[in-house]
């Protein structure tokens, strides 16, 4: 059977859970102080995911048990993908030939049962909503791939722990080609696409018209929206670990060093993410293909690189 | 003494019947057809029987064709005689004879072995079968029969010639054996005048290519079948053009003897493909059932002629392919008898709903459909892939890649129609509405023959498949 | 001996075109009587011994086909009530001009099949000739008896070939008659079945209903 | 192989008894008929079982009467994983479809009392050509048994031929079928040149000798014609309107079943030959790849349930022939681990999607059966009045689109192990790992297509008066679904069952030297850790939010509609909205085609192949073969008829004078 998952890995992955919803904080607080505001507090989520969890709940009359699922599913999805990640640098707490498809498709689950939630409503924003979502995956899932090949050539195995932990047979050990710097951007674009940040969607908007994922979210309230903010929150975090992986150069032999290398990602990821949203408003929804094409294209590139 | 008891029996039955009462005759007709058959089987038993001093033989090819042309002569007379109580007959009385004639004309075909008593033979036919095709007594079938007539006697008189170019070729006295016995030509092929023989097959070929129906001589063809009642039509479709095919085959025989493959093959297989070519360009986006079904007669016999050609296991498939088709048209063309009969049009848009109308006919005319395409489960489907077989065997993959090609396009525009004409609700036209008026009567004899086709495809006895392999031996083949 | 047959061979070709030049009915006719005649000579003439079936032969064909054939198609002009004159589809010229192509063939073709046995090498394309020339007749014409004419001028061609090989098998000319079966019955239809009538007018090319 | 042949014996008899009891009332003829041929699959399927356990291969030879040597029979290890499929979703189909016969002749408010004994009868028929296709040994008894399956097949697709579409549906089936025969003939043929004779050991021992020309033809006749039947593009033309027209159990058992003969003929072509050249493989890959995107961008475009589930069946073709390609490109390159990945992630990809494709249909049937339409724009909210037939359906859904704890994910994560493996070797192979996107590209384009269907379908408010009075399936119809479903979570929770369902096909054509790599073997347990884990995590959370909400005050309100509140059903997402957005990215090439008035918008699918290329070119067919017979024909006069005569003797004559003297 699979070897048990070590110490560190369990500690990193909680680690991770807890200091998840820091990056969305951090990223507010980021974009405060670059637009010369205070901005609210760093940990500003963990209030309002407290406030919600003790909040009663509205449910929509047309709706089935699909919408009271999605909630768990995709935070439950998010958690089993991160368990796939070295996050300590060693090891994984679950590992497999190929898990990197296991970590893709998972993220997929918890898409098919957020956008069904979206339809169960039976509004029209929700739909809206749910068929742009539906839209950009398709062409995020592909950029995804090729990032994530791109990075199994240079670990010749496809299993994620392979890709990114310390033991990553990189030509020499650390040291971080420019192919694998534009694997990293490519993911960083992509994460953006995913996690419904600011060139693809603003989180803060309020006109329905214009959001992405946040008008599938519309008609959740009370521990659902908790769970959903939550679940958001985490897969940004996922993303930071992956990149943290990629980027870092010095090899981690897990442990203390490990998972302080992951926090300082998070923390680093916040902080990107703020810049970017100071930077750049919300692209129009015409462009955003392009812009996804484009971080795939950085990922393709490199993988080219690496072929060759 | 059997061979000649297989003619006399149907001529003397003839006579009989048009000086019989009319009651009497329909006894005398299916009487007659069941003894014939009795008889035929008979010479199964005991191969190899010869009368009037080798003119009269049974040899394998001869006797698998006169064993088709006598169950499907039974099959029509049954049909005939039920056929008629339906529709009031006007002169029955040459009907029954005229049939009866035809039957021993074609014995005498299948059994000869004398070029020039087959020749006769084949010239009786004709004859005989004109008043069946005149049968309706208006103007069209006037006209079909003077065409009939004027067209094949022009392809009996080349027939004629040819017999006379083969007695030319034929050296005299010890070397060359007894004039125009095909025993003795076989025996002798070496020493047959390489020219005149040639003469003589080219003749022939023109002349037995009109009788059959080859493209481009095959005009009359839609005509006659289309104006003819279909009992007579299945009748022509599946006996006399065997008989011309056998005719056909017995010159190849001799040709393939006297080494003269290479000068016979090519218009062969030109005439096949030409026929296959000629019949789908005609039977897309056909109108009339019956000249349809005349049309796929044409591109039966370009498989019959492409599978002489070819020899090999082509040649194997040829004469499979000539009892296969015998009995599947016979077989369908008694069906749409039924359809026309009932519903009184043989044009094929005015045609609904069949298989709600009459679901005996219907189910066989599906069953038709697929037999008369060569679906596998049905016997064509051996002969048509022995002929492929023997195609790609000899070195002619182009030749099977046109060949399959044709047959698809033919398979749409059969099975386009037919389809058509048998689902679906009924045609507002058709007047008695209510329960289906099929009478089963009529259903019996495209039933067995169906059967048979169906049998074929899974069951060949032993002894046909010796009689198989002996016939494409002497036509230069071989079995798979 | 020879240089008679080939004068009555010469003859026969003459009676040929004879036939593709004439406009009227009757002397068409005349001109197919008196090809049978010359047939009915023939074979006394062609081979060297004289034998009795050779006589029995020739006195049988030319009662056949120069007195009782020709005498039934006059019948069938009356029966008929036909009009007199002959209606080519092409005009007198192409047909001769058809005829001389079709002379030009039979040559070729004779010159590939050489004979042995019959002294005159004359017998075998002058049968081609008139039998392709019978058929361009048959095709031309477009009255039914004309028809019918050309039909049996297709026969004596066909009877020439037969006169060949007449020593060595029996009875080989004589199934040539068998064709005038066909002649009878198409006389016979054009009297009972008025084909002249039926069609409002004796050119067969009024039979033109079936067609896809 | 007796037990095979009894249980065979078995469906037959229940067809017969179908006709014996079509007298009576219903109730007793079905149940016999029912029990018969589930009985007689289940009893079918206990050879190919044995065989799958690791018993030897077996073989029967019936002394043949027709030419062309012995009728042989055999079961190894490639015809039992298709058996086995076979049989399992032929009994569950048979089940469903006496259920909905009865429903159909119940109310059959079509207004057409159709006797059924008919439909069941050739539904048995069927079934055994499929099993006798599957486990024929010889060209007679396999071409015998495709054309009846195809005979079969059409009969049943006509079942409701008043409707002018569907005997047009049935007609280009026929005609794709029986063109793919035809091309069998000369595949056959060739093949057949230098064999004794025409059993499929003979072939075998006569496929070294074959020349390169002769290797060449047989491959691509084999590509088309197969191809032909497996649906890929662009020979997929016939697949939507055949499985459209045909009743709901009917589609079921041809999409998921009737076309993986196709897919059956590749491989057993493949085993016969001894494998393939490269460019074989590299042109199955792209035929793959192709098939799979536009597969599922035309099932996209669809408004018709059915019509939409068969485009997927193309999509999942097109993935079945990636991994077929991946495989060939191992075997050619040497490399037989990579082989066995793809052959592995090809096979259980077709017996998963015989699985979730024919329970997709029974649900599709189930909601046909209810509302009495297909039109996804006249559904919706069906979840609520339908809730089993919901569950098999969100089950199949989430198989199709590949998502871990069911059994689409497992195959799927063999074909990228398979590309990513191609993609690690040095020569040209590597380009395989371009097929990595494109697999990705078609697993989101899959989402996006069943999220559309179950969400326009199944979620939200019903859209017309029908949805709004579905009523649930029969009792059989939804034990047959649910046990599909069932099937699925099993496979997809336990992949270890499904790698072994498959090793013993994929090694005999990958090389036998070969063997399941131990990595591949553990990881497929930890998948089964994995779907563990992610429903721990989901029961978890499903309680922590039940006790959050214990003392909470929960209240049920209309939808937000954002303050207005006169939302009426026409309002919500529409099939074609929902996936406007895609199709518009692909533009003409996704088929769908929009017209825009002053007062409507409307939007209809074309299938671009069909419509695009098929039908026009059999005009033009028409046109030629009519100027030509108007030129050929001289209008019925006999003249003419003579002068052709006159012809063909001049030519003859020519030919005679120039011709060979041999």
């Amino acid at each position: 059977m699979t070897e048990s998952p070590t110490i560190g890995a369990v500690v990193a992955l909680a680690a991770l859970l807890i200091g998840a919803p820091l990056v969305p904080g951090l990223a507010a607080r980021a974009k405060a102080i670059a637009t010369g505001r205070r901005g609210p507090p760093v940990w500003q989520l963990y209030a309002d995911l407290w406030r919600l969890a003790r909040r009663g709940i509205v449910y929509s009359t047309t709706t089935t048990w699909v919408f009271r699922l999605a909630p768990p599913v995709l935070v439950a999805t998010t958690i089993a993908a991160a368990s796939l990640l070295p996050l300590d640098g060693r090891g994984s707490v679950l590992r497999f030939a190929g898990d990197a498809v296991g970590f893709a498709y998972l993220f997929a689950l918890g898409r098919f049962v957020l956008v069904l939630a979206a339809l169960d409503t039976g509004s029209s924003f929700e739909g809206m909503g749910a068929s742009r979502d539906v839209t950009f995956a398709m062409l995020v899932e592909p950029g995804l791939f090729v990032a994530l090949a791109a990075l199994g050539i240079t670990a010749h195995d496809f299993s994620l722990t392979a890709m990114l932990g310390g033991t990553a047979a990189r030509p020499a050990a650390g040291v971080v080609t420019p192919a694998l710097v534009m694997v990293a951007l490519s993911l960083f674009a992509l994460s953006l696409a995913e996690c419904a940040r600011v060139p693809v969607d603003d989180p803060t908007t309020h006109l329905e018209l214009t959001m992405v994922h946040e008008v599938m979210v519309l008609d959740h309230s009370g521990p659902d929206l908790a769970m959903l903010l939550y679940a958001n929150a985490l897969k940004l975090a996922v993303f930071a670990a992956i990149i943290v992986g990629v980027l870092l150069p010095v090899p981690r032999r897990g442990g203390v060093m490990g998972v302080g290398s992951l926090l300082a990602g998070l923390i680093a990821m916040g902080i990107a993410i703020g810049l970017v949203e100071s930077a750049m408003a919300r692209l129009r929804l015409p462009k955003v293909p392009l812009y996804i094409a484009g971080g795939s294209a950085l990922a393709l590139f490199g993988l080219i690189l690496l072929l060759r | 003494m059997l061979l000649i008891a297989l003619i006399l029996l149907p001529a003397l039955a003839a006579a009989l019947a048009y000086a019989a009462p009319d009651a009497a005759r329909a006894a005398i007709l299916v009487g007659t057809a069941a003894v014939h058959l009795v008889l035929v089987l008979m010479t199964w038993a005991a191969p190899g029987q010869q009368a009037l001093g080798g003119w009269l033989a049974d040899d394998d090819l001869g006797r698998m064709i006169l064993t088709l042309v006598s169950v499907i002569f039974l099959a029509v007379a049954h049909y005939a005689v039920c056929y008629r109580r339906e529709e009031n007959p006007r002169g029955g009385r040459a009907f029954a004879s005229c049939m009866l004639g035809f039957l021993a004309a074609a014995t005498v075909v299948t059994t000869s072995h004398h070029f020039a008593l087959l020749w006769i033979g084949l010239e009786t036919t004709t004859l005989a079968v004109a008043p069946l095709i005149y049968h309706r007594h208006d103007r069209r079938s006037l006209e079909a029969v003077w065409k009939y007539l004027v067209v094949s006697s022009v392809g009996i008189a080349f027939a004629l010639l040819g017999v006379f170019l083969l007695a030319t070729a034929q050296p005299s006295g010890a070397t060359g054996g007894r004039p125009l016995v095909l025993d003795d030509l076989l025996a002798h092929a070496g020493a047959l005048d390489a020219v005149w023989l040639r003469a003589a097959f080219v003749f022939m070929l023109i002349g037995f290519g009109t009788k059959m129906g080859l493209a481009p001589l095959h005009l009359w063809k839609p005509d006659t079948y289309g104006e003819a009642p279909s009992l007579v039509g299945a009748l022509m479709a599946g006996a006399l053009t065997s008989c011309a095919f056998l005719g056909l085959a017995r010159v190849v025989s001799i040709c393939y003897m006297a080494q003269q493959g290479a000068f016979v093959r090519p218009p062969l297989i030109g005439f096949g493909i030409l026929s296959i070519a000629i019949a789908a360009a005609f039977i897309l986006g056909q109108g009339d059932i019956k000249r349809l079904l005349a049309y796929s007669s044409v591109e039966h016999m370009g498989l019959l002629v492409l599978g002489l050609g070819l020899g090999g296991v082509g040649a194997y498939g040829a004469v499979l392919h000539a009892v296969n088709n015998g009995l599947a048209k016979a077989m369908i063309f008694l069906v749409v008898g039924n359809v026309v009969l009932a519903t009184g049009t043989s044009a094929a848009d005015e045609i609904r709903g069949v298989f709600r109308r009459l679901p005996g006919s219907g189910a066989l005319l599906v069953v038709g459909l697929f037999a008369v395409t060569g679906s596998p489960p049905f016997g064509m489907f051996i002969s048509e892939f022995a002929i492929i077989n023997g195609a790609v065997g000899e070195h002619h993959p182009w030749v099977a890649a046109i060949v399959v090609a044709l047959l698809a396009i033919i398979f749409v525009g059969i099975g386009a129609m037919i389809l058509e004409m048998v689902y679906g609700e009924r045609a507002p036209a058709d007047t008695n509405a209510g329960g289906s008026d099929e009478r089963t009567r009529l259903v019996v004899a495209p039933a067995l023959l169906a059967v048979l086709v169906l049998g074929l495809g899974v069951y060949l006895p032993t002894r046909l498949i010796g009689a198989l392999a002996g016939a494409a031996a002497t036509l230069g083949g071989r079995a798979p | 001996m020879t240089s008679f047959a080939e004068l009555v061979l010469f003859l026969v070709v003459l009676s040929d075109f004879a036939v593709l030049a004439m406009s009227r009915l009757s002397a068409c006719i005349r001109a197919i009587a008196l090809q049978g005649l010359l047939l009915g000579v023939l074979p006394l003439v062609v081979h060297s011994t004289l034998s009795a079936h050779a006589v029995v032969l020739g006195v049988g064909t030319a009662a056949i086909k120069a007195v009782i054939l020709p005498a039934f198609l006059r019948w069938a002009i009356r029966e008929a009530a036909v009009r007199r004159e002959v209606e080519p589809l092409i005009g007198y010229m192409a047909s001769m001009l058809w005829g001389a192509a079709a002379l030009v063939i039979a040559f070729a073709v004779a010159a590939v099949l050489p004979l042995h046995s019959v002294e005159t090498d004359l017998l075998v394309p002058v049968a081609l000739v008139t039998v392709m020339i019978g058929l361009i007749v048959l095709i031309t014409r477009s009255k039914a008896i004309t028809q019918v004419v050309g039909y049996l001028m297709m026969e004596n061609g066909i009877y020439l070939f037969g006169l060949t090989q007449s020593q060595r098998v029996p009875f080989l000319v004589e199934i040539g008659v068998l064709l005038d079966v066909f002649v009878g019955v198409f006389i016979m239809g054009i009297v009972v079945f008025q084909i002249n009538r039926e069609f409002d007018s004796l050119s067969a090319s009024r039979l033109t209903e079936l067609h896809d | 192989m007796t037990l095979f042949l009894i249980g065979l014996a078995l469906v037959l008899a229940g067809g017969v008894s179908a006709v014996a009891t079509r007298r009576g009332d219903g109730r007793r003829g079905d149940v016999l008929y029912q029990a018969l041929v589930a009985g007689g699959c289940v009893a079918a399927a206990v050879d190919p079982a044995r065989v799958l356990a690791g018993r030897p291969a077996v073989t029967l030879a019936v002394r043949a009467t027709t030419p062309g040597g012995d009728w042989v029979l055999g079961i190894d290890a490639l015809s039992a994983v298709f058996l086995v499929a076979v049989l399992g979703v032929s009994a569950l189909c048979a089940v469903f479809g006496t259920h909905d016969l009865r429903r159909e002749a119940a109310d059959h408010h079509d207004g057409v009392r159709r006797p059924t004994w008919f439909a069941q009868l050739s539904f048995a028929v069927l079934v055994v050509a499929i099993a006798l296709v599957v486990a024929a040994r010889s060209v007679v008894v396999f071409l015998g048994a495709w054309e009846v399956m195809a005979i079969g097949s059409y009969v049943l697709i006509v079942t409701h031929h008043e409707v002018a579409d569907v005997r047009r549906a049935g007609l280009i089936y026929l005609v794709a079928t029986h063109t793919a025969t035809l091309a069998l003939f000369v595949m056959f043929s060739t093949w057949q040149v230098g064999a004794s004779d025409w059993t499929f050991a003979a072939l075998g021992a006569a496929s070294p000798s074959l020349s390169a020309g002769a290797r060449l033809a047989i491959l691509l006749l084999a590509l088309f014609a197969f191809g032909f039947k497996a649906g890929l593009v662009p020979l997929h033309f016939w697949l939507p309107p055949a499985h459209a027209a045909a009743p709901s159990h009917v589609s079921a058992l041809m999409s998921g079943v009737v076309i993986k003969t196709g897919i059956y003929g590749l491989l057993r072509v493949l085993l016969m030959l001894g494998g393939a050249p490269a460019w074989w493989g590299w042109l199955v890959l792209g035929i793959g790849a192709t098939s799979g995107v536009l597969g599922v961008l035309w099932a996209l475009a669809q408004h018709d349930t059915k019509r939409l589930l068969a485009y997927h069946s193309v999509e999942n073709i097109g993935i079945i022939l990636m991994g077929i390609g991946v495989g060939v490109l191992g075997v050619a390159h040497g490399a037989p681990a990579i082989a066995l990945l793809g052959f592995a992630g090809g096979l259980l990809h077709t017996v998963n999607h015989a699985l979730f494709k024919s329970l997709l249909f029974l649900g599709a049937g189930a909601v046909y059966r209810a509302t009495g339409t297909r039109n996804m724009e006249e559904l919706g909210g069906l979840a609520r009045r339908m809730p089993w037939t919901w569950a098999g359906f969100i089950i199949g859904a989430a198989a199709i689109i590949g998502v871990p704890p069911f059994n689409g994910f497992v195959s799927e994560w063999l074909v990228y192990q398979g590309l990513f493996a191609a993609g690690q070797s040095s020569e040209l192979l590597r380009l395989a790992l371009l097929g990595i996107p494109a697999l990705a590209l078609i697993g989101a384009l899959a989402l996006a297509c069943f999220t559309k269907v179950a969400g326009v379908v199944f979620l939200g408010t019903a859209r017309s008066a029908r949805a709004a009075g579905a009523e649930e399936a029969g009792r059989g119809a939804i034990a047959a679904m649910l046990l599909l479903a069932g099937t699925c979570v099993v496979l997809g929770s336990l992949p270890p069952l499904g790698l072994a369902l498959v090793t013993g096909a994929a090694r005999a054509l990958a090389g036998t030297s070969v063997v399941v790599p131990e990595a591949v073997v553990s990881s497929a347990w930890t998948i089964s850790l994995l779907a563990l884990v992610t429903a721990g995590l989901v029961s978890v959370l499903w309680a922590v939010r039940t006790a959050a909400l214990r003392r909470r005050i929960v209240r049920y309100e209309p939808t937000w509609g954002c303050g207005y509140d006169a939302v009426t059903p026409r309002m919500q997402y529409t099939a074609s909205s929902f996936a406007s957005s895609i199709l518009g990215m692909f533009g003409r090439l996704s088929g769908a085609r929009v017209e825009k008035t002053a007062l409507a918008l409307h939007t209809h699918s074309v299938d671009l192949v069909l419509d695009g290329v098929a039908l026009p070119m059999w005009s033009a067919m028409h046109r030629v073969a009519l100027r030509m017979r108007a030129l050929q024909h001289g209008g019925g006069r006999l003249h003419f008829y003579l002068l052709s005569i006159l012809g063909a003797l001049l030519a003859l004559l020519a030919y005679l004078v120039v011709g060979p003297r041999p």
